[in-house]
């Protein structure tokens, strides 16, 4: 059990050596994309429901927080992962020598790699930061002056506060740099939005399966209730509503406009094969299903079946990655391009992810929401 | 007849126009035919065509008038007539407006001293008849006539009743009578009169400031000939250079307008000359005259030129280089509001070179002379008015001219009509400056209303007959000489008509007279002879440009500029010439002073600053106009507003630039003097917000108005393939014009037809004719001045005027009008389908469906659609002019260019009935029909064979802002300029 | 507000609704004047034709539409107070409900008149609807006026039932304690409502589903109303982010005068006791947050459209910033996302005259937002000859001040003559002990 | 059967009602019904409510309404098949705005009619029957008894901490 995800990352690194040595590396490097920004945006957004949690001053979800939490795990990795997507730069930029529209002036790898990297550091410092002031408040228990903890908790709660905004900015920096650019003729006021929304849901639907996956592995010791996972459920619905929203929001404006530098974007990846069959899947993935099931309330109330329609979703939105950045990395492609190496590497990522959770919650097993521990 | 009810009018005019119908008596010629079926089976719904010929100018252009229920509500050009070829100008357009204009005089005025006494026309003829014959018993030369050009059968006619009279022959007044041109004419080849110009067969055009394409000679002739010889064949384009201190609309139109000091055009005459001379291959002339030109010219080196003249050595260089190469150069002399002291040598030189460079002069034509030469010089009409001014007791008649306003500054004109021994009688239809000075008003039938001939150049007849019958019931100016002079057999004008021209062996049997009315005037096989040459001589060539002598450079020279729209100032009360805009300011209602940019500055003053021009001889109050247009120090202001009467329209509109212009004429010619010397700018500190419709001048390098370097052409590749504004390839409203990779949306089929046009912007002047016809065919409302301001005029079609973005000089013009999009944004963001996609691929607007939500308007990328903001107004009669075919749109409801969508109607109704498709061409809007360079091409994109479908194939074709993938169904061809 | 008892609250209540003093009527007189004002202005209007108005081609919407997006937007933040925090089981919201639910219906009432007084030719409005008629011709369902009148309408009547719904008990209790005319009044409106526990079984949870059925209402009212620009292909319209960016907006603009509205009423109904200054703190901290979105949109539209390099958008962009209504566009800037900065600082979010201030600016700002973006967009467009500028006129002004007057003129009604504030919820909330949970 | 008493006891605290309301199992009185100034889950409980059935309506209105609001949008435009902007007649995207406004509009009036179905309002006859002060502080509870029985009841009521009086 135990050794389950490092074997995962090594079949996924495995995988991912072999194409890169192999003649599609391309293909690699497409995979190794999609995966990065897929897995740092589940931990960014994981991250978010802690941070947002404590800037309403919501008591509901005080368990579910430190789970949240254990996803910051993945940072160092998250910013290693886009160091070495340097490697890759002359497959994952396919306007690399392009014909930029004048846009030169934005799209060079030194300026966008330095700028990204930046806005990672701040991100992911200021997460740090924040969790940090959170150990402070739970270790200290009485010996610590209320006063004292007040202080620790406003200043928490400015590092909140910016947290969520460097959130909102630093990925839509990567919503532009790395995904949007694939086309560069093509702009989407909202896409950025749509990004940072679409991680949110991911975080929500990791953390539903972390605390299910505690939850019934605890068999009864976790403090986690039913209205937790009630309120958690309604919170994922309500985000898999926003993320169909914006996604039409940007459909219909586009395709009422009929303006082709706006439209070929989306015609090329949801009216015309071999794209519009990937794009039906994520639909349906991502939104159809959960909306129609989530609308019943006992579902959300049981684990094992969240388990099972979260990991749906995520697949559904991992599957939207490559429906964004495909038709751009393979034009003319007559196949949708994912293959078995594919899901290996998405394996690997996963398995990286898993042992960052883990080593969260050994090395801090406050993390762990447990009757002991008094909540609420 | 002031409030008579429309259905009653339709009455009587119907009696009317059967009445005149069968002319006079069973006399079986005199039977009116019609130029597409007889009147007597006037058919209620279905128009009656009458040629006839257009007297808004002296050029004398032939037109059709279309009367339906028995009244005109349009005049087009007539194809037969060898003038104007089926074209019209502006002011052609407007003709109808003058005969239903609403402050128009209905009845004989009578002065007296407490106003003005109505009489009826009886009276008023036994009252007139009474004074002449009073004058004429008291002694002879005691009736005079001023009248303006007219045809030789009338001229004859008045010949004819002041030798009864006993006085003498009637004076010919035409505020523009080209005195220079005409002198030149008869110092350099001995004859007094005014040649028409092959300017088609020309290959390189040089003028003067011959501003032929707005009132110089014949407008429309030239403006057709200029494009025949100017637009691009193939790679083929005639050159056209233009020389003037100031760029009139023609110079708008040149490939180089050579900016020069005011009055030195004549610098670079000669020293066109003296080059011409030393390249020496041309000795087509006399040696001995030859001599003397190389020493009149030999001083003129290009140093010279440059140092007198201000003009660019470099260009001026290339200019005469290019004059060489030229194989068929014609030269024009100076504009018809040339001025100065050597406007008759410019003309001389412009003659000269033409002989020089044009062996046998081929592209002078003294065969076809324009008729307009009859005119009295300016100078014998000053001294005629100093005549009367001081003549005993008589009358004096005055047919259609407004001296009072051509020539405000002169005393002696302002004494005639003072002095009371004169009994003054205007044949005037409106109430203007002379008219109200006159003891009698006689308002007589308008052209529209009579029969005449008017020939604007010899070597043809055209034919004046009425295309319905009288609005006001006023006797026609023929039949009451015929009357008053009681001489000769006929006994009304019609019958003196055809008398004379059987007489003089024009019409030889009955049927050559309705041939004549059909056609709209005799065109073939009419003898006229040129003149013989009489050459100058060396001698007269020396001291024509002994001492020259150069204004010296004045701070601020005044030049009052002859009006596209409003010629002399005698179409300033139509509505329509005042609501469409200048086409190079794009002010409408207004006469803004057009000044340099660096003047401004230095006066420091801005657009629309109220200015105090005066000059020694008048004073007067205009805002400013801010153009590169001009050279530094020059101000323009186009003649013909600033009426003090002359009806609603032209009455307190613009100014009078005449007011500054000096009386006396230009010695040597005889001219009058069309620009002079300010002896002061002053700003009033006032400052009005001008009646423009443009908002920048300048397309911001946007798809818009695109012009090719002919030495690029047809290099660019055609096959485009991207998305964006400059690589989005063309692409036709029709089915193949959908690409999956672009298209959102599935095709749509139409039935047979997909009505398209293309616009050749190489071949448009911005000439405006096709906006004022548009004007007159679709019921558009006449808004003013203020509501122009605030952004509301009602232009279906306007010509838009964009300025290179470097020198703010180089005009490209650009007709806009509903694109008729395949998917038009327009459309679908209507809550109520007004407009929608037709079966034809027309926009269609249903103005009865419009709740005026103004979507559509927001939404229009070309900005073209319109909206009743009130209920505009048509005064009574002008609501006579209103087409039928056409909804008069009330207030709220969105409207907007339907490619005269009534057209497409009939011409289904007939094809229809004969079972057959629609032919190519059979259609033609408004503004096609008109526009006198042919520059739009109406047609069905459906049928590979039209000739829209043909031209969209041209590599010069692209649709404005087509990367906005609305798929116009107006496709422009790129103009093609040229570097000299 | 825990030390709160039952009857105090009915008390405190109920006290509002006390004869009211002659200032009260001189007051709602002026209002009236107001709106025979704006009514006239109107009038003159349908009579001479829209161009009475400063509309012109190509700025053919003017104030009309600003006023009415201003108003749909001021009548969001009443439903978002009372049905999504509802759902967040966010108990602060139960004082200030029912006033901004009031203001919402009202605002929306006011809204809703605006498309009228826009149309040129309002004599036959009645084609947009889906009626049945002889020629068998029906609205454009394409058009994003045709989605406005649905979603405005079904905003209306949605806001206007959940609002009477959630009165109900309480006009049971005003009938319980009126004598007289009142009393009958009430005991017709309160449908004989006696607080059976079936009544609540039913009611608790038909209240649930209303808020869970308004939320997304609200977020799709404004999304449509931001598509009446967006769907166009106008530069500064035709962009993707407008629907989220709108809502942020209207809640902004309403939370702005939940405030301005709920700080005077407070005072003058001795509310401190219900609206404590924690309430308003929360409700600055939202405005914040709301500001923040609003101008991550504005900075997101600048950024594209340089990154897009499409000329149209650039200079569209550039002058609107330098352009004739720059001014328009920095009091956009500084009153929606600068201004509200301040609430990060705590004295200020307490502090009542600053809330006032504050909120007026934006309120100002939202409205000048409007501006920007409806007259901006379409004044500098694709065809630089047709450019062109627009200012209101005298009629326009009159419009507008009569439309402020007919909002006020109901609002202070209402809360004369109906209990505004929702004593049962207080109860609830009192009983439940203070949970301010969000 | 004898004519009924019917007796009401006010309580000031929800949990005294409530235990009053669960204590009357198995006593010779019925009970006829619980007024309160606010909902208790409390009672709720006490009371062994079923769940309530409103949100049926509330779902049948909301799918009625999707399916009329895209069905209204498509025959219309069909009647007449005019192209606009070159868009689809029948055009799905922009209907989905319809289908979902129409979708909340007829949810409401679902909602509305399930409330109004359930709880039988309006009636105004049980306004005579019913103690005012239960919608200022008090819990009331109403029960009834056979003749004779009605001392203990009210004993009863008193002994569970609230006050009592005939009806």
């Amino acid at each position: 059990m135990t050794v389950i995800f490092p074997v995962l990352a090594l079949v996924g690194l495995g995988a991912f050596l072999f194409q890169v040595s192999g003649e599609h590396p391309e293909k690699a490097w497409q995979a190794y994309l999609v995966n990065f920004i897929f897995w740092s945006a589940v931990a960014q957004g994981g991250l978010l429901f802690s941070v947002v949690l404590h800037v309403t001053k919501a008591r509901w979800g005080k368990p579910l927080q430190g789970l949240a939490e254990s996803f910051a795990a993945f940072f160092p990795v998250s910013f290693v992962l886009f160091l070495v997507l340097f490697l890759g730069r002359a497959f994952v930029f396919p306007w690399l020598g392009g014909d930029l529209h004048g846009k030169e002036g934005w799209l060079t790898l030194p300026f966008l790699f330095s700028r990204d990297a930046a806005g990672l550091l701040i991100l992911y410092g200021l997460g740090f930061a924040y969790l940090r002031h959170g150990q402070v408040l739970k270790r200290s228990g009485s010996e610590v002056s209320e006063d004292r903890r007040e202080a620790v908790r406003s200043r928490m709660t400015v590092i909140a506060v910016l947290y969520i905004m460097a959130y909102a900015l630093v990925l839509s920096l990567l919503a532009f740099d790395l995904v949007m650019s694939a086309d560069p003729q093509w702009i989407s006021t909202l896409f950025a939005p749509y990004g940072f929304v679409k991680a949110f849901y991911l975080g929500l639907g990791a953390l539903i399966i972390l605390a299910s996956v505690l939850h019934l592995k605890s068999r009864g010791a976790s403090s986690l209730t039913s209205s937790h996972f009630h309120d958690l459920g309604k919170l994922f619905f309500a985000f898999c509503l926003l993320w169909a929203d914006f996604f039409y929001c940007q459909f219909l404006v586009i395709w009422y406009g009929n303006i082709p530098e706006e439209t070929s974007y989306l015609i090329e990846r949801t009216m015309t094969l071999p794209w519009s069959r990937l794009a039906w899947a994520v639909f349906i993935l991502s939104f159809v299903i959960p909306f129609l099931i989530l609308i019943n309330k006992e579902v959300k109330t049981r684990p094992r079946f969240m388990i099972g329609l979260c990991s749906m979703v995520l697949v559904g939105i991992w599957l939207e990655h490559y429906l964004l950045l495909g038709p751009s990395l393979n034009p003319g492609a007559d196949s949708i391009p994912i293959s078995l190496s594919d899901v290996m590497i998405a394996l690997g990522f996963l398995g990286l992810m898993a042992m960052a959770v883990r080593f969260a919650l050994t090395r801090f097993p406050e993390l762990i929401p447990v009757q002991r521990q008094e909540v609420k | 007849m002031v409030d008579l009810s429309r259905r009653h009018f339709i009455k009587i005019l119907g009696l009317g126009s059967l009445a005149f119908a069968p002319g006079c008596d069973s006399r079986p010629e005199k039977n009116l035919f019609s130029y597409v079926q007889a009147p007597e089976d006037m058919v209620t719904g279905k128009a009656t065509w009458y040629a006839s010929t257009c007297r808004e100018c002296p050029a004398g252009c032939g037109l059709l008038a279309k009367n339906k229920e028995g009244r005109v509500i349009k005049v087009e050009g007539n194809p037969l007539h060898p003038v104007n070829l089926g074209k019209l100008c502006m002011r052609g357009q407007a003709a109808v407006q003058g005969v239903y204009h609403p402050d128009r005089i209905r009845r004989p005025l009578l002065k007296q001293k407490d106003g003005w006494k109505a009489l009826s026309f009886e009276e008023a003829e036994t009252l007139l008849r009474s004074k002449i014959d009073e004058a004429v018993r008291k002694a002879e030369n005691r009736v005079h006539l001023i009248t303006e050009a007219v045809g030789q059968t009338l001229s004859n006619l008045f010949d004819e009743a002041l030798k009864n009279w006993k006085s003498r022959p009637p004076h010919i007044f035409e505020p523009f009578a080209y005195e220079a041109l005409k002198t030149a004419n008869q110092k350099v080849f001995g004859v007094d009169g005014l040649a028409s110009y092959k300017m088609e067969e020309a290959d390189f055009l040089l003028s003067f400031g011959a501003d032929f394409l707005e009132t110089w000679l014949s407008p429309v002739e030239y403006g057709r000939k200029f494009k025949q010889s100017h637009a691009v064949h193939g790679r083929q384009k005639g050159f056209f250079a233009h020389v003037s201190p100031y760029q009139s609309l023609t110079g708008a139109n040149a490939d180089l307008w050579l900016s020069c000091n005011p009055d030195t055009e004549i610098v670079i005459g000669l020293g066109l000359l003296r080059g011409a001379l030393q390249s020496g291959n041309r000795k087509s002339l006399p040696s001995d005259l030859t001599e003397a030109l190389q020493d009149i010219s030999s001083p003129f080196t290009k140093e010279k030129v440059v140092e007198l003249s201000g003009v660019d050595p470099d260009l001026f260089a290339r200019l005469i280089a290019r004059l060489l190469k030229a194989a068929k150069p014609l030269v024009l002399g100076t504009g018809t509001g040339a001025s100065g002291a050597n406007n008759l040598r410019v003309n001389m030189a412009a003659n000269l070179l033409n002989a020089l460079l044009d062996p046998g002069l081929t592209l002078l034509d003294f065969a076809h002379r324009h008729s307009v030469e009859k005119a009295a010089k300016r100078s014998e009409a000053i001294a005629l008015f100093e005549k009367l001014g001081h003549s005993p007791e008589g009358v004096l008649l005055l047919n259609n001219v407004n001296p009072v306003f051509s020539i405000p500054s002169s005393d002696a004109v302002a004494k005639v009509f003072k002095q009371d021994t004169l009994f003054t009688v205007s044949f005037a239809n409106f109430m203007d400056e002379t008219a109200q000075l006159a003891n009698l008003i006689f308002p007589v039938s308008l052209p529209l209303e009579t029969w005449d001939e008017y020939s604007g150049t010899t070597g043809i007849v055209s034919a004046v007959q009425p295309a319905m019958a009288g609005l006001t019931g006023s006797p026609r100016l023929g039949d009451l000489f015929l009357r008053l002079a009681h001489g000769g057999p006929a006994k009304n004008f019609q019958e003196y008509l055809s008398l004379r021209l059987s007489a003089s062996g024009l019409l030889k049997d009955r049927m050559d007279w309705v041939h004549m009315l059909q056609e709209g005037g005799l065109f073939r096989n009419i003898p006229s002879e040129a003149p013989a040459l009489q050459w100058i001589s060396a001698e007269e060539v020396r001291s024509a440009f002994r001492r020259l002598s150069f204004p010296k450079p004045a701070d601020f020279t005044f030049v009052a500029a002859p009006s596209l729209r409003f010629f002399d100032g005698r179409g300033a009360n139509r509505p329509w010439l005042c609501e469409v805009p200048d086409p190079l300011t794009k002010v409408a209602w207004q006469s803004p002073v057009s000044i340099h940019p660096k003047t401004l500055r230095e006066q420091g003053l801005k657009q629309g600053d109220v200015v105090e021009l005066k000059s020694s001889w008048g004073t007067l109050e205009a805002p400013v106009y801010e153009t590169q247009d001009t050279l530094p120090g020059v101000l323009v202001l186009s003649l013909g507003q600033g009426h003090e009467l002359f009806g609603r329209y032209a009455e307190g509109m613009g100014v009078n630039p005449a007011k500054l212009l000096p009386p006396e004429t230009e010695p040597l010619t005889g001219s009058p003097q069309f620009s002079t010397k300010l002896a002061s700018l002053r700003a009033t500190g006032r400052s009005i917000a001008l009646a423009h419709t443009d908002g920048s001048r300048v397309q911001h390098g946007r798809k818009i108005a695109v012009s090719v370097d002919l030495a690029e052409l047809g290099k660019e590749k055609k096959e485009k393939k991207g998305l964006g504004m400059w690589d989005f390839p063309l692409v036709l409203p029709l089915p193949e014009g959908y690409d999956k990779k672009r298209d959102v949306y599935p095709p749509h089929d139409h039935n047979t037809y997909r009505w398209a046009m293309v616009v050749d912007l190489d071949r448009c002047t911005g000439c405006n004719a096709c906006a004022a016809a548009c004007y007159a065919e679709n019921n558009i409302g006449i808004v003013g001045p203020d509501r122009i301001r605030e952004g509301r005029e009602m232009a279906w079609l306007s010509i838009e005027r964009y300025l290179d973005e470097e020198t703010m000089k180089k005009v490209t013009f650009l007709p806009m009008l509903c694109q008729h999009c395949d998917n038009a944004p327009c459309e679908s963001v209507c809550p109520v389908y007004a407009p929608h996609h037709s079966k034809e691929g027309l926009n269609n607007q249903i103005y009865n469906r419009c709740i005026g939500t103004r979507f559509c308007s927001q939404n229009c990328p070309y900005k073209v659609r319109r909206f009743n903001w009130f209920d505009w107004k048509w005064p009574k009669p002008l609501n006579l002019q209103l087409n039928p075919d056409v909804t008069v749109r009330s207030k709220g409801v969105m409207e907007k260019c339907s490619f005269c969508v009534q057209r497409i109607k009939e011409a289904h109704g007939r094809a229809k009935d004969e079972k057959r498709d629609i032919r190519d061409g059979e259609i033609q809007p408004a503004c096609v029909q008109t526009c006198p360079t042919g520059a739009l091409v109406f047609g069905n994109l459906m049928d590979p064979n039209s000739r829209a479908r043909k031209k969209v194939d041209d590599a010069r074709a692209y649709q404005v802002l087509g990367y906005l993938n609305t798929k116009p169904a107006v496709f422009y061809l790129k103009k093609v300029v040229q570097e000299i | 507000m825990s030390g709160l008892t039952y009857s105090q609250i009915d008390q405190t209540v109920l006290d509002t609704l006390r004869p009211a003093s002659l200032r009260y009527w001189a007051v709602i007189v002026l209002m009236f004047f107001g709106i025979l004002l704006g009514a006239g202005c109107w009038a003159y209007q349908i009579g001479v034709g829209i161009g009475v108005g400063g509309q012109s081609i190509p700025v053919a919407w003017g104030t009309y539409l600003i006023n009415f997006v201003f108003w749909v937007g001021i009548a969001h933040s009443g439903t978002l107070i009372s049905a999504i925090l509802h759902l967040f089981r966010a108990a602060w919201r139960n004082p200030i409900a029912r006033a901004a639910e009031t203001m919402t219906v009202f605002a929306v009432c006011v809204a809703g008149l605006f498309p009228f007084i826009h149309l040129g030719r309002i004599w036959i409005v009645y084609y947009i609807l889906p009626y049945p008629n002889d020629r068998n011709l029906w609205p454009n369902f394409q058009s994003p006026l045709v989605f406005d009148v649905i979603a405005i309408s079904t905003y209306l009547m949605v806001s206007s039932l959940f609002w009477y719904t959630g009165m109900l008990p309480d006009l049971a209790i005003v009938r319980d304690r009126a004598t007289g005319l009142r009393k009958r009044i009430f005991h017709i409106l309160s449908l004989g409502w006696t607080g059976r526990f079936e009544e609540w079984r039913h009611y608790t949870r038909a209240y649930l589903f209303f808020a869970a059925l308004a939320t997304p209402l609200v977020i799709s009212v404004h999304s449509v109303v931001s598509w009446d620009f967006a769907l166009g292909i106008v530069p500064g319209w035709h962009s993707t982010i407008f629907a989220p960016y709108f809502v942020a907006g209207a809640i902004h603009s309403g939370l702005a005068m939940v405030l301005t509205l709920m700080i005077p009423m407070r005072t003058i109904f001795r509310y401190e006791v219900f609206i404590t200054k924690d309430i308003l703190d929360n409700i600055a901290k939202t405005i914040v947050f709301t500001g923040l979105i609003v101008g991550y949109a504005y900075a997101i539209e600048y950024f594209l459209a340089w990154y897009s390099h499409n000329i149209v958008e650039q200079e569209s962009f550039r002058w609107r910033a330098a352009g004739e209504y720059s001014l328009a566009f920095w009091v956009m800037v500084i009153c929606n996302s600068v201004v509200p900065l301040l609430f990060f600082i705590r004295k200020v979010r307490r502090s009542i005259p600053w809330l006032f201030g504050i909120s007026i600016l934006i309120n100002i700002g939202m409205w000048s937002e409007r501006f920007v973006i409806i007259i901006g967009g379409v004044a500098h467009d694709f065809m630089p000859n047709a450019w062109g500028t627009y200012s209101p006129t005298i009629i326009e002004y009159g419009v507008l001040v009569g439309s402020f007057c007919l909002f006020f003129f109901l609002f202070l009604l209402f809360v004369k003559h109906m209990p505004s504030v929702s004593m049962t919820e207080m109860k609830e909330s009192v009983h439940k002990g203070v949970g301010h949970a969000l | 059967m004898l004519s009924e008493k019917q007796v009401i006891g006010l309580f000031k605290d929800e949990n005294l009602a409530a235990s009053a309301i669960e204590s009357m199992a198995g006593c010779p009185w019925q009970l006829r019904g619980v007024n309160s100034p606010f909902p208790s889950e409390r009672i709720m409980k006490a009371m062994k409510a079923g769940k309530s059935r409103v949100g049926h309506f509330t779902l049948a209105g909301g799918i009625i309404g999707f399916l009329s609001g895209v069905s209204l949008a498509a025959y219309t435009s069909l009647q007449w098949s005019l192209i606009v902007s070159g868009k689809p007649v029948v055009a799905l995207i922009p209907y989905l705005i319809v289908g979902f406004e129409f979708t909340i509009l007829f949810a409401v009036f679902g909602n509305i009619v399930g409330l109004i179905t359930q709880t039988r309002l309006p009636e105004y006859r049980s306004v005579s029957t019913y103690d005012p002060r239960c919608s200022g502080e008090y819990f009331g509870v109403l029960a009834s008894c056979a003749e004779g029985n009605q001392d203990a009841l009210l004993a009863f009521f008193k002994e569970k901490g609230g006050e009592a009086r005939f009806l």
